[in-house]
């Protein structure tokens, strides 16, 4: 099939990627920086779920890892940072 | 009639991909973060919106049966909607942070009316 | 060896991926790094739907609605953070 | 007034629904009716969203004409833009203008804002009162008039007919 050589060369791309994100948000300095970096890894998850036809994991993944994770990060950011103000 | 359907689609979907890597290398080289914000976000949104209509007319063999029309509507609706928003958050964000203008640039009106007191200041923190 | 274009297509959104990640792991200050995230997720939008052509399943396209919304979350959250709100 | 609101935001919702559900079955459209009607009530009680647009079929016939006008408009800054990333030099020119609109009402104002924003080369920071001020990636002139001009009149006598 050329479908499966086209999704292996996504997925070494979109892995690939994700790896360095991973990398960029525990070295990083910055913490705002290092939670974008965590919602970027958990968006590219969720293509690669897609690409092993699992879509309802995908959404999941989407949803909870990307939406609702970031938000309660910078929330609690924001509340630590206006503390210790 | 089919065959040029499939055509026209294909001509869409790599003029829709090229858009977005001009989109891309724009972003690398742009002095700065303004001017990466122009063409970052909406050269990609004129890309993705043509990569849409691109693989909607590909998929023409069944568009009775099964809904692949409506879903890319409903994905190119909601960029045109969304994209505009996010990209002038951004925009006033950086502003707020007091990113300074590259060199080249020659006006600013908007740093006048501040300091005239006309508009009042975006605030940061 | 018909679907050539496709090929074409992924290679040049593989490229703008890793122009966005070359200007997230640059940028000087958070937006750049805001702006690239951007790029990116619209880049993969993209794909999501070429990987639905390519696999003839319309129901793919509902996952890249719900993408599509989050990121646009991610980025005012963002946005809001800079400014001070939230 | 309250009439118009809910039933512009009805019309939203259904196109909505009929293109997520693509089928013309009896039970779907009743469906659909149902939940787009209650949901228009819902949240249209108080809204002013729609408030200002006209429901005559000129409006109409200009919305579908401003559409088109605006995708031309987009194609053709692309292309320019496209020149600019790509010639080795990079001839731009960026800076901040501040222009006038004589538009009123807030929806015709977010309408402006967005189809400014999403024509690349151009793009709103901030509206106050009538001023907008845009971050222009080719300034050609730095004057209110020059980039009044320049920007907004080809967007503002088409949407000063669909907003009264």
């Amino acid at each position: 099939m050329n479908n499966e050589i086209i999704y292996s060369v996504i997925a070494i791309g979109i892995g690939s990627i994700m790896l360095i994100m991973a990398v960029i948000a525990i070295l990083n300095n910055k913490l705002s920086v290092a939670i974008i970096a965590a919602g970027v890894v958990s968006l590219f998850a969720s293509v690669l779920f897609l690409l092993m036809s699992a879509p309802d994991v995908a959404m999941t993944e989407a949803a909870i890892g990307s939406g609702l994770s970031t938000l309660i990060f910078f929330y609690v950011l924001n509340k630590i940072k206006r503390q210790n103000a | 009639m089919k065959e040029t359907l499939e055509i026209i689609g294909q001509i869409f979907l790599l003029m829709g991909s090229f858009s977005l890597l001009t989109a891309a290398i724009g972003l690398l080289r742009m002095p700065d973060v303004y001017n990466r914000v122009q063409t970052g976000t909406k050269a990609s949104t004129l890309g993705a919106i043509l990569s849409f209509i691109g693989l909607a007319l590909m998929t023409y063999e069944n568009w009775v049966e099964i809904n692949w029309v409506g879903r890319f509507a409903v994905l190119v609706v909601f960029i045109i909607l969304t994209n505009p928003v996010s990209s002038h958050v951004l925009m006033r964000a950086a502003y707020a942070m007091k990113i300074p203008l590259s060199k080249l640039t020659t006006v600013d009106k908007l740093r006048e009316d501040i300091n005239n007191k006309i508009v009042e200041e975006p605030k940061d923190e | 060896m018909d679907n050539i274009v496709i090929y074409i297509s992924i290679a040049m959104l593989m490229a703008t991926l890793l122009a966005g990640l070359i200007r997230f792991v640059k940028g000087p200050s958070v937006v750049d790094r805001v702006v690239a995230f951007d790029s990116m997720t619209v880049t993969s939008l993209v794909m999501i739907g070429v990987i639905a052509f390519l696999s003839n399943r319309a129901i793919y396209l509902d996952v890249a609605v719900v993408y599509g919304f989050l990121s646009f979350l991610g980025v005012v959250i963002v946005a809001k953070y800079i400014q001070g709100g939230l | 007034m309250k009439i118009k609101n809910i039933f512009v935001s009805f019309l939203v919702i259904m196109i909505g629904w009929m293109l997520l559900t693509w089928s013309l079955d009896m039970s779907s459209v009743l469906l659909g009716i149902g939940i787009s009607l209650a949901l228009s009530i819902v949240l249209c009680n108080s809204c002013t969203l729609f408030n200002e647009i006209n429901l005559t079929p000129k409006a109409f016939a200009y919305f579908f004409w401003y559409i088109i006008v605006f995708m031309i408009e987009l194609v053709k800054a692309n292309i320019d833009v496209t020149r600019r990333v790509l010639s080795p030099s990079m001839p731009i020119n960026p800076g901040i203008v501040k222009v006038e609109t004589t538009l009123k009402s807030k929806m015709a104002r977010l309408i402006l804002a967005n189809s400014i924003t999403l024509t690349p080369g151009t793009f709103t920071i901030e509206i106050n009162d009538d001023a907008m001020y845009i971050h222009w990636i080719d300034v050609e002139s730095e004057d209110v008039e020059g980039a009044t001009n320049a920007i907004v009149r080809k967007f503002e006598k088409l949407l000063e007919v669909m907003y009264g």
